[in-house]
């Protein structure tokens, strides 16, 4: 579960107001005026750079294309278990070592190539030869994959992992055809209910229907992605028609302009995205767990949550979302408490930097995390920095700063804290080994051990959440089939439908 | 031909020009001097219906046309003004280099005028040549295609003359035309005036040069007409005593001699004192003249109490 | 004429080369290799080695320079490092972009201004001439991006009479481009439609109290077909400088307003560049920007030469 | 010669006077911390000590009004302090020199510097040095340098031809001399005008810097910031937008009210050599 790299901060790329900008019409494209054709507007605010997700970092490739376009064999569903879907079924042997894929029948590529194991096998080996992520480490636990026949893929590992088929249901377990994979960056070619139609840099993205879909075919004819650089501008987007779903709202005090029943919806649900306060563990003076501790004390997150995100998402005490199985609520461990922080810092006024990526959720949290931390003594100078480049080098990599604000959309992300080079610098070996033991223990060893582990980082203070991001889409009245929950990483378009 | 009767010039409670009544005869060649500030670059404006926004006159300005019909120049609408303007009167100003529009070709300048008042645009052209011609400029084809800044002060001057002219109007009022000009362009341009001018309205400082052009001369001091008379009566025997102290002043002194004066300076508009305006500077000056003097006299008149004999 | 013409256009030359090594050097400012950045936290010195090679940053900065200057003679602006797509064409579209929306801006601003400018200037002494000012500098005083949030907010969210932002291409539908450009310009148009409104204004009191337009009334003209005839031209000519002026302004005031209106234009793309670390997308951008700042200086210049015969 | 005291001049002082009463009384004493975060007070209505309301984190609107006035004046003197100190000896330099190659170096750098903007620079140098109110307060002062530099060569031009420059001269004062003793006090009046009119440009370019996230800091109060914090908060509490907004126009108003007043009221034919912008 070794989990490092770009890939896990760029995540935060979902939720950054860094993406181009969107357009207005209506419904977009597609073939209006058909019958029975229904298109659908969606707005978001992470464009892609390109399509290729194999060596291209950051969360917006993934949403638009991942389930959509491209599948794997096994896919998340809304509640964060593993569900089939280009896999039938699969089989794990006794020594959960060897997982035996059986594959759909008749499923075919939009480039019209049929779709077997050898496909499989050319996918997974792929990550391994030519995928340029950090996080195609998650695969090296893969031994090999084999064609038993057509229908019929082996995958062995090299000892057992609770994480392998998890691996699976994200962008590494993505399906790509054997003849198309020459332009990932701006033809995908996948096994998906929809197809990418046409892409306007700076705009939008058009997905159509794939008209040979293999399973349940979508109720719409085609789908607008549309990019939205600012909060408001999508909001007054959705005011005006110019979008039918807002996908992840940026402005949470804005919901009141939603509040109509007759004309918006608004879904309310949870994410994998913990809000984090890190702190740099590997310099003074948050090297010091009495610091670190005064911090989480510190810190009013009721009042946190009510001023910088209209009270919107839940409280958290450690790196694990409600959705893990592993979750306990540990929001209990630092009470707000001022006099015991001014306490462990023993009458100290401490001057530090907070460095954080100039994004609307991290720019409005500073705020309240400074106000809160000047009434024990901590003085923290706020410096937003661009993201995703300058955070990435100056904090991200470099290390140099010593609280920051980000959000770690990235699911089952605890790992992180077990490598001492990642940008906390939080170095527990104890950490480690639990985690190494729960990934190949079993099902309930590794909810034992992940439970211990999140304890240990919320003793150890390793960082402050800050609170756990909510899953917020507001969509035209008649929009169904809306995801509730955002724990996978992608935006799952396959049952979104419009009422007539 | 032009009679002016009670022409008075005001800018809100202020009065410029007080009741200023004078004739010119067809053909007659008139001046009017004084002093700046004295009211007659007014005087002449108010005949064109120029004056600067928040300055009214009233009065009476008529000119009279040669079938006997009058056109009535003071209290008319600027409907009525500016049909007679360029075409029954013209005026020439003092100062030639800013007077021409300076994007415009001076050909297309002198037509202009011409087109105004119902001249078919290729005959203006071909008279502004002519024009141009007539008021003695070298080459009409070429300073015709030029543009004001490429000719001097002297030609542009000739050139607002050959406009003024264009229509053959009945009065030409020039206001202080050679002011800007070089010495010796001044006199030709003289001569040019009293040579083409119908009849003249010419307005100046100078006395020498009033003495060069007209034939009947106008003083003003203060707003008012103060003397009025044949040139060579007013300047060889002056009886108000400002036109006395002005003709002093211009004369040239033999060596050694003090320059007279008039004492002190020019009040400021509406500054002049009640009765005559002149008293406060005026070496003869008694309490009589708190009273204002009546102007009197046929052919030399003027408006002092103690005239000069 | 010609040989002004042929200096000012060496000069423009040479300032568009200057500003380019002003840019190329600035960017190279940055911190952060590219290659470093490209490939991530725990690239192997190799690898990094091979896409500076790749990229050419290897190579000493006068010939990246003259390299990168050279190809954007050719309307050649490299191949993002970050994206990996060429950058010339995205520059081309996005600038298309802006262009229509500066000079649709422009249009609003001088239509509001000149008649407005003349009027007040007219009736300086009115009070309707008087308020005409008053109201121009309350104008003056609001930022473009308050007057588009406002306009948004009125004409779009809540009479939802337009689109509150987005940009359809003129291709796809010309009447849904005019629509979604509407506010926009607007926006840009009516602030320096104010400022503009203020110089007409005093070009026009300038020209009033000229002798040539004495001269013409004696001619015989109205004091409004004076103006008209001879005074509008003249007035023009400290008009378009400060018109010059306000299109810069206007391209830089466009970034603004394309946040706010979600315009995808060159604004829009730099804002990207810098948040995406994409440096020769950056360095693109700001030249042709600059480059833009020049050519409307100079095309001013010369359009004032053209306008005044006394500088030819 | 000396204009009357117009009513432009005496409203853009009032404005401006306000703007500076509110910084320098900021410095001792504000209703209440304008930074303090307070989740009860979240978007509290105005009245109760509270003149203005709060805003969502429960900061006090007018105490946060008040410090931004000093981060406005902040910005703006230090903008228009290092355009004039770089733009009027370039300028002076160049309008003692009208003919030499110095006078033509100059003014074409000018014309250059003419070509980056504000917005663009602050962009720039934000990339390289990271948003903040510094660089912002850097960008657009350098970009205000030419405005200082033409003014103050047009200025210099004209007072050069003056008959006591020319009496200098011909008494064999050295230019530096010149410079001192004449240029800079006749054409003192001039720059002070074009601070004025620069200051309001300096204001408008921190508001839209900060609109789009590189202007001052958070939490450091800014009118431009307080704007765009308030964007979401439109359509319910409009409040939020309305004083920020107020703020920053009738300052820009004042202080260009206050530069046209003075433009009239030291030297009516100053109108001549305006600043362009």
């Amino acid at each position: 579960m070794r989990r490092i790299g770009i890939w896990i901060a760029t995540g935060g790329l979902l939720l950054a107001t860094a993406a181009c900008g969107g357009g207005s019409s209506s419904g977009g494209g597609g073939d209006a005026g058909a019958p029975k054709s229904q298109t659908l507007s969606v707005g978001f605010v992470a464009e892609p750079a390109n399509l290729d997700f194999t060596s291209t970092e950051g969360a917006a490739i993934p949403q638009a294309l991942l389930v959509n376009v491209y599948e794997g064999l096994v896919k998340l569903d809304q509640d964060g278990k593993i569900v089939p879907l280009l896999a039938e079924k699969w089989e794990v042997s006794p020594d959960r070592k060897t997982y035996t894929f059986t594959l759909h029948d008749n499923v075919k590529f939009s480039s019209g190539a049929p779709f077997t194991a050898d496909d499989v096998v050319f996918s997974l080996d792929r990550v391994k030869a030519d995928w340029k992520l950090k996080i195609k480490s998650q695969l090296d636990v893969v031994d090999k994959v084999e064609k038993k026949d057509d229908t019929t893929a082996v995958v062995t590992l090299k000892k057992p992992s609770n994480g392998f088929l998890y691996s699976m249901a994200t962008r590494l377990g993505a399906m790509f055809s054997r003849t198309g994979v020459s332009d990932l960056a701006n033809k995908p070619v996948g096994t998906g209910p929809y197809t990418l139609a046409s892409w306007r840099r700076g705009d939008s993205i058009q997905l159509a229907a794939n008209p040979s879909y293999w399973g349940t075919k979508p109720a719409l004819s085609s789908i607008t992605l549309k990019y939205f650089k600012d909060a408001t501008a999508m909001n007054n987007a959705l005011l005006t028609g110019g979008i039918d779903v807002i996908s992840s709202v940026q402005a949470p005090e804005s919901l009141q302009q939603f509040a109509d029943p007759n004309r918006f919806q608004t879904v309310e649900g949870t994410t994998n995205g913990e809000v984090v306060l890190s702190m740099n563990n590997g310099r003074p003076p948050f090297n010091d767990k009495k610091a670190r501790q005064a911090v989480r004390y510190a810190i009013d997150h009721k009042a946190l949550l009510e001023t910088a995100w209209a009270g919107r998402g839940q409280l958290i005490g450690s790196m694990v979302p409600p959705t893990d199985p592993w979750y306990e609520d540990r929001t209990g461990d630092y009470p707000y408490d001022p006099a015991k922080a001014k306490e462990l810092l023993g009458g100290k006024t401490l001057n530090v930097k907070m460095r954080i990526p100039n994004l609307p959720y991290a720019v409005a949290s500073a705020q309240v995390v400074k106000s809160q931390l000047a009434q024990v003594g901590i003085n923290a100078d706020i410096e937003p920095l661009e993201f995703p480049a300058r955070w990435l080098d100056q904090v991200f990599t470099k290390g140099d700063y010593d609280l920051s604000i980000i959000n770690h959309v990235e699911p089952r992300d605890m790992g992180i804290f077990a490598d001492k080079s990642y940008y906390f610098r939080y170095d527990n070996p104890e950490f480690g080994k639990l985690l190494a033991s729960a990934d190949s223990g079993t099902e309930q060893e590794q909810t034992e051990d992940l439970k211990t582990a999140a304890k240990l980082l919320s003793d150890d203070a390793a960082a402050d959440w800050l609170f756990l991001f909510p899953n917020l889409i507001v969509a035209k009245k008649g929009v169904t089939g809306l995801p509730k929950n955002a724990i996978s990483e992608s935006f799952d378009f396959t049952a979104l439908a419009k009422q007539q | 031909m032009l009679k002016v009767e009670g022409l008075t010039v005001r800018s809100g409670d202020v009065e410029l020009v007080h009741d200023v009544s004078f004739d010119i005869a067809p053909g007659e060649r008139v001046g009017l001097i004084g002093e700046s500030g004295s009211g007659k670059s007014l005087t002449a404006l108010s005949l064109m219906g120029l004056l600067p926004e928040g300055v009214t006159a009233t009065g009476r300005a008529a000119l009279d046309g040669p079938d006997g019909g009058g056109d009535d120049l003071v209290g008319v609408p600027e409907s009525r003004l500016k049909r007679l303007r360029g075409r029954d009167v013209s005026m020439v100003f003092q100062e030639p280099m800013t007077a021409l529009n300076p994007l415009m070709r001076i050909g297309a300048q002198v037509a202009e005028i011409m087109t105004l008042h119902g001249t078919p645009r290729p005959q203006a052209r071909r008279r502004a040549l002519d024009l141009l011609d007539r008021v003695r400029l070298p080459e009409p084809a070429q300073i015709a295609r030029a543009y004001p800044h490429q000719l001097s002060g002297g030609q542009r001057q000739r050139v607002m003359l050959a406009i003024a002219l264009a229509n053959e109007p009945r009065l030409l009022i020039c206001d202080e035309p050679t002011t800007a000009l070089d010495v010796t362009v001044q006199k030709q341009m003289l001569e040019l005036i009293a040579e083409v001018a119908p009849a003249l309205l010419f307005i100046t400082h100078d006395l020498a040069v009033v003495a060069s052009v007209c034939e009947r001369v106008l003083v003003m001091y203060g707003g008012r007409v103060v003397e009025s008379g044949p040139i060579r009566e007013v300047f060889t025997r002056p009886r108000h005593r400002y036109t006395e102290g002005l003709l002093a002043a211009s004369k040239l002194t033999p060596r050694g001699t003090r320059l007279p004066t008039i004492k002190g300076s020019v009040p400021a508009a509406g500054r002049f004192p009640g009765g005559c305006v002149f008293r406060n500077r005026c070496p003869h000056a008694t309490p009589t003249c708190e009273d204002v003097p009546a102007l009197t006299g046929d052919g030399h008149a003027h408006a002092c109490w103690h005239p000069a004999d | 004429m010609t040989l002004y013409l042929l200096k000012r256009l060496a000069v423009l030359v040479a300032s568009t080369a200057v500003a380019g090594v002003v840019v190329f050097a600035f960017m190279a400012l940055l911190p952060g290799d590219p290659a470093e950045i490209a490939l991530g936290v725990n690239a192997t010195p190799e690898a990094v080695a091979a896409l500076r090679e790749q990229f050419g940053t290897d190579r000493p900065p006068v010939v990246q320079f003259l390299d990168w200057f050279g190809g954007l003679a050719q309307g050649d602006f490299g191949t993002s490092y970050v994206t990996s797509a060429p950058i010339g064409p995205q520059i081309s579209d996005r600038l298309g972009v802006t262009a229509v929306l500066v000079l649709g801006g422009m249009a609003v601003a001088v239509a509001i201004a000149v008649p407005l400018g003349t009027f007040a200037a007219v009736h300086h002494r009115n009070p309707l001439g008087a308020a005409i000012s008053a109201v121009s500098q309350i104008g003056i005083a609001i930022p473009a991006f308050l007057a588009g949030i406002l306009l948004v907010f009125v004409f779009a969210v809540k009479a939802q009479a337009l689109p509150s932002g987005g940009y359809v291409p003129i291709a796809d539908s010309p009447g849904e481009w005019l629509r979604s450009l509407l506010l926009p310009w607007l926006s840009l148009g009516l602030v320096q439609g104010a400022v503009l409104t203020r110089y007409v204004r005093s070009a026009v009191l300038d020209v009033m109290r000229e002798d040539y337009l004495r001269t013409a009334r004696a001619k015989g003209r109205g004091s409004t077909g004076a103006l008209w005839r001879h005074g509008l031209r003249n007035a023009s000519i400290p008009v378009v400088t400060v018109l010059g002026l306000q299109l810069a302004t206007l391209l830089i005031g466009a970034v603004v307003v394309e946040r706010v209106f979600v315009i995808p234009g060159l604004g829009d793309l730099l804002l990207n560049g810098v948040a995406g670390r994409d440096l020769l997308l950056v360095q693109g951008v700001v030249m042709v920007l600059v480059a833009a700042v020049l050519l409307i200086n100079f095309v001013v210049d010369v359009a004032y030469h053209l306008l005044d015969p006394r500088l030819r | 010669m000396r204009g009357r005291i117009n009513a432009g001049l005496v409203a853009g002082g009032v404005l401006v006077g306000l703007v500076v009463l509110a910084a320098v009384v900021s410095f001792f004493w504000t209703p209440h911390d304008p930074t303090l975060v307070d989740a009860a007070r979240k978007l509290r209505e105005p009245g109760g000590g509270y003149l203005l309301g709060a805003d969502k984190f429960g900061r006090d609107t007018f105490s946060q009004l008040m410090v931004g006035a000093r981060t406005t004046l902040y910005v703006g003197i230090v903008a228009v302090g290092i355009a004039a100190v770089l733009g009027t000896p370039l300028g002076m330099a160049a309008g003692m020199t009208p003919r030499g190659w110095l006078s033509e170096l100059i003014m074409r750098v000018n014309d250059l510097v003419f070509a980056f903007p504000a917005l663009l620079l602050a962009v720039m140098l934000g990339a390289v040095y990271g948003a903040g109110t510094l660089t912002a307060m850097i960008a657009i002062g350098v970009a205000t340098v030419p405005a200082f530099a033409r003014v103050a060569r047009a200025a210099t031009l004209q007072v050069m031809v003056t008959d006591y420059v020319l009496a200098a001269r011909a008494a064999g004062r050295g230019r530096a001399a010149i410079a001192v003793r004449h240029v800079l006090p006749n054409i003192g009046s001039v720059l002070i005008v074009q601070a004025s009119v620069s200051f309001a440009i300096a204001i408008l370019a921190e508001a839209a810097l900060s609109f789009l996230g590189f202007g001052t800091r958070p939490p450091t109060p800014s009118w431009g910031r307080m704007l765009q914090e308030s964007q979401e908060l439109l359509f319910s509490t409009p409040r939020l937008a309305l004083w920020p907004g107020l703020a920053i126009a009738l300052a820009v108003l004042g202080f260009n009210l206050l530069g046209d007043g003075l433009r009239d009221y030291l030297d009516p034919k100053l109108r001549r050599i305006r600043a362009e912008g």
